[in-house]
């Protein structure tokens, strides 16, 4: 156990945060209304170039083959420049999951692709938008002479508006429950756009008898679900060093004002009570800290099921904390906090829209309580 | 002391809920209802209802064409308009209003009061500027007197609905000497007037009430100070005074616990409804009663009148209705579930017309937690208040 | 509705000021294993002169026939002072149960009794100690020839040390809960003195064929339950006013302390977190205020069943305001708001006694959630 | 960074777990899991058992007698002692101890170390003062050299156990020149010495922890000055940063979240466990979660070593550990439900045997609520450590 960077590691870094700098200078937000679909296919293969889209594809599929320290180094940085690329949906879920999935032309081939930029696939599980079950699935799969088609409809498909192809969940004819591959420009797959609260967009994904890639789901029998579980978990991981990177922006961001804010003739970080906010922020960002460093320990030996209790502890705390953080932020911004053309509100929105992502603070606890 | 409502107040308690609830024309009521923003018309035409029956204005005194009602009646008014879906009321009215009829000339209460009931004048407050926020004795617009005119040049910013605003009553600096408090001036500016340019600023959650106000050179007529040059301050006192029980923000309140109620009892899941869920069901009650609670110490403000040293104080209010805006707009973001990660702000802000894709209830729930982030800032910041607070707590039970 | 005391309302107050003045003067509190059985029969009777154990007794009956208004300015008052004496116990809730009772020989003679002094009647509803459940009544009476007899225990029996007579639930031979009046001097009833966290002391109550006053319960058949629910909303509402008091006189300590006491070269009251602290105990203070108020007028008409809504609302928001007070005036006492030896100490741990007594926050959340 | 952890560490993990769970004596277990205060002796008698095996004092470098363990491992082996239901180490262990090494002459060390780690010879830290608490350098109890021994008059208070102790470690004035900070000396002083006078202070709870120490012409020999004359600051802080994961609060708190997790299981309301309680399932997962948080950032802390300042401070850790006592001793008021209303501070407390009326563990539960009230006070008040935060903050994210 060792917290501090080794030399590869400090490297990695680096050439992140360059990366990070070139491409993202100074990002300032915008009106949710005036947001693009934010992501890019340059930008994309920028990232692969450097080896991030491929960073846990196995070396054999083309990529790094990296863990979770890697994944939280990269996130991080990510998250500190607001980057809407769909890192941890494309190359963090996708990548898991095919990793997982049975050997097989569609695995490696989908994988070495993800390694080259070439695509981009958005995990589609969810159906209703009350809960995050995992289970409840109605879309289905027919088998129409050995060529499998799927119908159904899925639900806040994050980064869906931009994907290549889908990973959708859906039954098979003997109503078990495994995910397919389908490319979003076959016959039969209607991608409808709508936007998130962090101004990246989602999709509603439509299959009406859309031609499921290489006619075969990706796992054996009863495996799929397991999988899909312990995929997210690690896209939840993601998430939670991003969210580390949106914090220590938004506390970069109030302790500049802070400092710079001058009422009543002083600044005001020299009232206390501002203090005492900023510093029950700054507790909120080392314990989300301390508690992401804690699930990616307990994922890192990469076998089915483990870690879940404590990546949902993390995930559930993130939430939590992290609404610590950006409510005081924005207090203590005043006007200026709640303002969409302030660079904060971006992060703010982005903040929320990871607690939004494969489950919230409710959900975790929950499966925290069920899985310890 | 006595603790009863009397029969004539509870017979009034029933017609005006039974007046009221037929007035509310149904799209207004709709939006309203959804949480979705309204349009400057709504308002207006509401206020408009409203003042055909002399009922625009019920905290206004008889004199000047207030209904006449006791602080309950108000109360049961209020709770009418509620329950029946109808627009909150403009804070303006109980600000501006008040000022002129307590500080205005014959002149001023002549040429504006009659627009305020209906709205047909819209106002917007320019207290704010980029340097001044809650230090507002700070503030630097700068009015210099130029014969029977002054010419103002400066920067207010989060005015409200400055966009949709026929005139701005403001507070502008006539004088450097003195504290900074005395050289301050109260002025009513017409929006029209060339020099007055109004820049909008979008929040958080899209919505565009809040705007900048550059003002340059803009010449207002020495008639339109109120009370007298470098007094302003004394009449932005009063007003603080007045808005006390606009500050608490009830109706508000009511609005958001209403709506949370409404989704908690229509939204399931992990197989009950959210008003069932472990989770939400005691954070609801708890919101219930400490709204209850608030209510209550409204009335006792609305009945203790001026100067009564032993009731809470405007700040006192300002907290809690804080505190409740805060904590309901923060439970809807977690009632809203997975849906909260969609928003579609052109219906909710009522720039669009047509059903958000997972319906408005859902569309409302985020946009709603980023719009009341704003309660702990304006009005006075939750620290602004607390330090008040304690200011004349430390009077009243800090010395033996 | 009005606020304002009227002239007699002031008179009564002034009054009851006078003699919690007298009587208790400057309370200080001890450490809780010294304390005494702190309630004082000569102060019970100067009480009854003083009209006050006959508040809510009917004027027929030899009481003042006082109403809901009385109960929260004398009950405040007696917070203020830190009374020990069982106020709400035998002047409130015993009041109200005999007055609600079956006209006859019991009722009568009691309330004249209570009235002058002469009995401290404490109610003996529970038997567990795990919740507040009036109904778990295993305690019976036996009818042995027209004479009735008690078999059953009574835990956690407010102010039952000293009591002079129980007011017992228990069953019938039909098994129907009922109440009965028992005198603590008759054979077959064991007290058993337990100390409480106020320093008061409650007790076990066990009786063993112990003779019941009048051989006849205090209701007409199914009507028990309700009014003992009903009584004890009174003697809640006279808890939630005592309660302001106990709050009144804790912000009166810390901020005189906040007054007095100097680090840094000046009074800790000028240090804007410390100021912002007690702010956030004023507005507990003011809410409970508001909320006891609401459920003084709701309760007012005296209706069977009115008011239990209101009641628990105030009740559990007492609770948990209660809790910001406390817990604000002992941090900002520092190390004295630790001591028992300190003033506050008292007043702390009464209000917690409080808290628990006649329901919980947590009992009276939901009994809220259920009765609106 | 690596996260994973090595087979010989889980090894020792096996290793200590088993062997610490045979060392403790069932009577001091049975009272440690009832959260009963223990007497003197059972601290002493579970110290020396543990100094047999040479792991009375974890902390403590091998050359002076520590087992050497790495960060991980001393973590491992606190786990081991709360598993066990062993007794919390007694803080002044890692106190007076590492400054002694640190700033202690050869014959300090000699006639001092020796008795600390089975607590033959016990200590008190003497810092506070009636006028002097959170404003530490303020103090004012002298001491004026008077040949080889030094004159000791003033006061102490809030001084934990100085009743069981014989020795105290304070800080006193020696000078009154310059900062306050630079007139301090760190003195030892032997409790038995004339003029020494014990007072009891006792807690909202009645237990007997603090006191009040008077010094009265109290002699002191030079040679018991640590460091040097007016540099007693320097040892108070180099304390601070020696203490900072005592001051976490750690074992204590799982202790509280074991107590609470047993009496959750064990008891019933509404017809269910409080464990399945609406009310109490989620506040027990968050305080779980969130005692998991703290315990990575007490391993990261212990990681990073002295001076790394992307390590969260010891005032982080006080805070989170403040934090997590004072919610669930809060918890532990509510478990309690009506029982709660009873308490014997006898058997609490340890003056006396037997049972308590309805059990220890619900004994307990207002006894523990009222106890770690002092959470935000000792140590430094949640207030100083909040300032220190912002202090630290500023200078970390303040700066572009």
């Amino acid at each position: 156990m060792r917290f501090d960077l080794d030399a590869d590691q400090r490297a990695l870094t680096a050439t992140i945060e360059k990366f990070a700098h070139d491409t993202y200078g100074a990002r300032s937000s915008r009106t949710p209304e005036d947001a693009p679909a934010d992501y890019s296919v340059s930008v994309w293969r920028r990232m692969s170039e450097l080896g991030l889209t491929g960073l846990c594809v196995p070396e054999e599929c083309g990529g790094l083959g990296f863990s979770v320290v890697e994944i939280l180094l990269v996130s991080e940085i990510l998250g500190r420049a607001l980057s809407p690329e769909p890192f941890a949906t494309a190359a963090i879920v996708a990548a898991k999951l095919l990793e997982a999935s049975a050997a097989g032309p569609t695995r490696d081939s989908m994988l070495l692709a993800i390694s080259n930029g070439e695509v981009r696939l958005a995990p589609a599980f969810y159906e209703s938008v009350a809960d995050y079950d995992l289970q409840s699935v109605d879309a289905r799969i027919s088998d129409e002479g050995g060529r499998l088609y799927i119908h159904g409809v899925k639900e806040l498909v994050v980064d869906g508006a931009g994907a290549t192809h889908f990973i959708v969940t859906a039954r098979s004819e003997a109503g078990e429950i495994n995910a397919y591959v389908v490319p979003v420009d076959v016959e039969g797959v209607k991608v409808s756009p709508r936007l998130g609260l962090d101004g990246r967009w989602l999709a509603s994904a439509e299959f009406n008898g859309a031609a499921v890639e290489g006619d075969a789901p990706l796992f054996e029998s009863g495996e799929a679900l397991a999988n899909v579980e312990h995929a997210l978990d690690f896209g939840n991981l993601s998430l939670c060093a991003e969210a580390l990177g949106l914090m220590d922006r938004m506390l970069h961001l109030t302790a500049m004002h802070l400092a710079v804010r001058e009422q009543f003739g002083k600044p005001i970080g020299t009232f206390q009570a501002l203090q005492h906010r900023f510093a029950d922020m700054v507790v909120a960002m080392e314990q989300s800290r301390s508690v992401t460093w804690m699930a990616a320990a307990a994922l890192e030996s990469g076998e089915l099921g483990a870690g879940a209790s404590d990546l949902s502890a993390a995930k559930s705390a993130v939430c939590r904390y992290g609404r610590t953080v950006l409510e005081g932020a924005i207090q203590l911004h005043g006007g200026m906090g709640m303002t969409a053309d302030f660079e904060l509100a971006g992060y703010v929105r982005r903040l929320l829209a990871i607690e939004k992502t494969w489950g919230d603070r409710v959900y975790h606890e929950l499966r925290f309580l069920e899985a310890s | 002391m006595e603790l009863g409502w009397s029969t004539s107040d509870l017979e009034f308690r029933e017609m005006i809920r039974a007046e009221i609830s037929a007035l509310v024309p149904a799209d207004i009521r709709t939006r309203v209802e959804n949480i979705q923003h309204l349009k400057k018309e709504d308002y207006q035409r509401w206020q408009t209802i409203l003042a055909e029956r002399n009922w625009a204005t019920p905290a206004w005194p008889p004199e000047y064409g207030g209904p006449g009602w006791s602080p309950l009646r108000r109360i049961f008014f209020e709770e009418a308009c509620f329950l029946a879906g109808a627009p909150r009321p403009i804070p303006h009215i109980n600000m501006i209003g008040p000022v002129l009829q307590a500080f205005g000339t014959e002149a001023q209460k002549e040429r504006f009061l009659p627009g305020i009931p209906s709205l047909t004048e819209w106002w917007c407050q320019g207290y704010s500027e980029p340097s001044s926020g809650s230090d507002l004795a700070s503030l630097r617009t700068a009015a210099v007197r130029d014969g029977d005119h002054y010419i103002v040049n400066g920067q207010k910013t989060w005015t409200s609905w400055a966009h949709w605003a026929d005139y701005m009553f403001c507070l502008v600096r006539t004088s450097d000497a003195g504290r900074p408090q005395e050289g301050i001036t109260f002025l009513l500016i017409d929006m029209s007037t060339p020099g007055v340019t109004v820049r909008p600023i979008y929040s958080l959650d899209g919505a565009h009430d809040l705007n900048d106000v550059f003002l340059q050179d803009v010449r207002v007529p020495v008639e339109n100070v109120v009370l007298r040059e470098n007094e302003g301050w004394t009449v932005a006192k009063y007003l603080l005074n007045a808005e006390r029980t606009e500050i608490a923000g009830l109706g508000q309140t009511k609005r958001l616990l209403q709506y949370a109620e409404r989704l908690a009892a229509g939204q399931r899941r992990d197989g009950v409804t959210l008003a069932d869920h472990p989770e939400f069901r005691s954070r609801l009650a708890r919101i219930r009663i400490d709204l209850k609670a608030h209510e209550w110490t409204v009335m006792r403000v609305m009945a203790a009148g001026h100067g009564d040293a032993s009731a809470p104080s405007a700040s006192v209010l300002k907290i809690c209705g804080t505190d409740l805006l805060e904590r309901t707009s923060d439970l809807l973001m977690d009632l809203g579930g997975p849906a909260a990660l969609a928003y579609d702000p052109a219906v909710h802000l009522g720039r669009a017309n047509g059903a958000a894709p997972y319906g408005h209830a859902l569309n409302g729930t985020a946009a709603t937690y980023l719009e009341f982030r704003k309660a702990g800032i304006i009005g006075g910041t939750t620290e602004i208040q607390k330090t008040l607070i304690y200011k004349d707590a430390a009077a009243r039970w800090g010395t033996s």
